[in-house]
């Protein structure tokens, strides 16, 4: 299992090989979502993003997801990285991968890791519009 | 008798600072008593989160002395 | 929409960044599901594998399954590999991926996909255990 | 007014050729009829399943001259 936040643009499929051979989990089912910046959002084109975060937190929020999902779903492995502090439109802003010997219980952690780490974990998301920066203040439903 | 106070987001753009300590009046202060008194006594309003010691908290819970608490608007990321 | 049936060891994770950075689909919601073959099933340690398929008509059940969920999931793209051939232990057997601009449609779609690549495209696994070889005769529940 | 028959997995080790050549013996004949000429008569089994021209088809589907039909157990990829 590993978290982590990340200050600087990552690649998701770099990381996702780097430590799926490091940690050699190759049996099974993995199933990952990757989250990208988009450049509009509810009806605005956005130029660039700010992620705030409550450093200690959302570590501790993250962990206590996976570990959630580790018991529901007899995980053998998890990945979380998440970006924070400045973000162009294109680059990863989320990370999320499950390990499990089938696909029912890796598509069924994977998404609900996601869905909790939307609704629970501490990060904060501020845009820079042609109009100005406004923080988000809702996540869309998944 | 003091905690620490974070705000995060919208509310530290809010607040003069991002971390304030703050003495408890009493051993029964609550996480709005906090809010009031750090706010100007306003209600806490509903989309306002809180947190003690890095875990969600309810506005009612108890606060005791060398917490931390933290205040936040609902969180946006992923 | 790319589809490959491919005779060799592949790393799912240098095709989907290589894929993804050639056709330039980095906005929104990418879900991919891998699958690798497991050294063990239903009771037996499995030493290899091989897996038959029907060149021609798998690659159009595949494409017609890609078809289906990009009009009931709005995908951006989507991108199917599956092995044939001889394979060992560890290796991967398939990737699925779906982009599309929320996380919901890129969710269902990549599980619709692999449940419908399980249940309706001909491919056959065939095993070498201790006892012999045996064809497999059903998929487990997805 | 020949078809072409493929089998695939177990179905091809079971029978003498993958690929056969099977002449229609009336523009009436069926998936099911076909397997019945090669199979030797036998009824087809629930669990063999058939395609016409690439696409599954019904045991009681219409075969027409040149198509391609293809006989093969549940499949089991992924």
């Amino acid at each position: 299992m590993h978290i982590e936040i990340r200050k600087t643009l990552f690649n998701p499929w770099t990381e996702l090989d780097r430590y799926q051979s490091n940690e050699n989990h190759r049996i099974g089912a993995c199933a990952s979502f990757v989250g990208s910046m988009r450049d509009f959002n509810e009806g605005s084109k956005v130029n660039a993003m700010t992620l705030d975060y409550y450093p200690g937190m959302t570590e501790k929020q993250l962990e206590q997801i996976i570990q959630a999902q580790s018991s529901a779903n007899d995980l053998d492995d998890a990945l979380i990285i998440h970006r924070v502090g400045e973000i162009q439109p294109g680059e990863t802003i989320v990370l999320v991968a499950a390990w499990s010997a089938h696909r029912k219980q890796a598509f069924d952690a994977c998404r609900s890791i996601m869905e909790n780490l939307k609704h629970s974990a501490p990060f904060w998301k501020k845009e820079v519009t042609d109009l100005g920066e406004r923080w988000v203040e809702k996540n869309t439903a998944g | 008798m003091n905690v620490t106070v974070k705000f995060f987001a919208s509310l530290k753009e809010q607040f003069s600072e991002p971390v304030m300590d703050v003495e408890l009046s009493s051993d029964q202060t609550t996480v709005e008593d906090i809010w009031k008194k750090v706010s100007g006594s306003e209600q806490m309003p509903e989309n306002v989160l809180s947190a003690i010691n890095l875990e969600y908290a309810q506005a009612q819970q108890i606060v005791k002395a060398g917490d931390e608490v933290a205040f936040f608007p609902p969180v946006t990321g992923g």
